[in-house]
């Protein structure tokens, strides 16, 4: 693929801007499109928390890079795209966008998966969480590191197991 | 000179982003990533380099994860990575 | 859920649009978004086939709402909408658009799947191809029918058994 | 009157999409299903009648689905589905 697949940037993103850009570059056999956005969770509840995060320019692109390429190597994709926001971001804000196009359903819901699962645990981000009990940087979960560890029992095409 | 990174938690605990470390040779030997220790040992204080050398602290060479002893040339860019949190 | 889950209509829509909608009526504990876009197949690979698909109104809807609400009662959702195209449709148009909205990531794919996968087997729609043989009324596949069996085989939260 | 529909390739088999069908009475008992068959049978022919009865059809009637007996009242409407592609 000749698009740019990794972007990191403060701002924040269109899923209708980068959906008919991708669009644009697919060929008449794909027939699935898988999306994922996240968004910042309300720690307090109330809207005052806030998430800081920070990157490493040049790896974190090659992090993340290498993750889209691994689950390339698994489906057959005809588009691929991660999209993630750095910076100070408050609860609610969009702060990752992953897009998968395929020929079929099922290869496209499993690489966008593929590809949150080890957003989660290999891309090269620190996080600061600041809510009603301070501020503390999170770590990755044991649940994101079991997620991605089911990817790799199963090194044939497929689905992770069942949590 | 080489080029050092802190990232995350580590930036906190050493109070800065980054620093830059003259190139030094110990009688003919390569300057390598042990020198670099001692000579950040020296600058930045104990308790700074109690955080850098904690064992989840990964390190990279030009943005590449590094393991044992590693030769540095000059111009190398050296960063100390707390654990990853992931997107 | 107030807001609307089941459109049928011959136009097209806007993943942005209805993004744009649901993330209004979003409370600050939803963290995950899964979209899922179908589009038209080219049979032929010279963008000369087409796609007729027929319905019954009220009785579609109701066949994909009753779809929406067994992925409700399995997965946590906080917002939920299935859009589905009718009509005479060309080889790379949208035909279909899923939105499942949730706190965590696994449930919005998991729901989003799912709805796709029953919306194969028991969505009240007649697709008729016409490509460079002919015309034929498309039969859902034996590959669908396993993927929603395998749905009803884990009735508790979860993934699908491997195809 | 009963409402009667033909989808897709129902509708090609039959020639049309719906047509409607008086409610007959069969000495006092309720029309039903088997009466709406039996006239459709007579009006539409044995070729598209064939196709109405084939095994993979279902019939909804007031757009659900049913099996077996039912009755009819004035104002239902009574549904022939080929196999749903889905969607």
């Amino acid at each position: 693929m000749s698009l740019e697949r990794v972007r990191i940037q403060p701002e924040d993103f269109s899923l209708d801007e980068e959906w008919r850009r991708m669009r644009a570059g697919l060929g008449g056999g794909t027939g699935a499109v898988a999306a994922f956005i996240g968004l910042v969770r309300d720690l307090g509840g109330d809207g005052s928390s806030s998430l800081e995060l920070e990157h490493y320019p040049g790896m974190t692109e090659a992090s993340i890079e290498a993750i889209v390429a691994r689950a390339e190597e698994r489906w057959e994709l005809s588009g691929a795209l991660v999209i993630h926001r750095v910076g100070r971001l408050r609860p609610e804000d969009q702060i990752v966008l992953v897009l998968c196009a395929s020929r079929h359903r099922a290869e496209a819901f499993s690489a966008c998966e593929f590809i949150m699962d080890f957003l989660k645990t290999d891309a090269v981000f620190w996080k600061k969480e600041t809510g009603p009990d301070g501020s503390r940087w999170v770590e990755s979960t044991r649940q994101d590191f079991d997620r991605a560890a089911g990817w790799r029992q199963r090194r044939e095409a497929g689905k992770p197991p069942q949590a | 000179m080489i080029r050092v990174l802190f990232f995350a938690s580590l930036k906190e605990a050493v109070g800065r982003s980054e620093c830059r470390i003259p190139l030094l040779e110990d009688r003919g030997r390569a300057f390598g990533l042990d020198g670099l220790m001692a000579e950040l040992k020296e600058r930045l204080g104990a308790g700074a380099y109690a955080a850098l050398v904690s064992e989840n602290v990964r390190i990279a060479v030009n943005r590449k994860l590094v393991e044992g002893a590693v030769d540095l040339r000059a111009g190398d860019e050296v960063a100390f990575l707390p654990p990853v949190t992931g997107g």
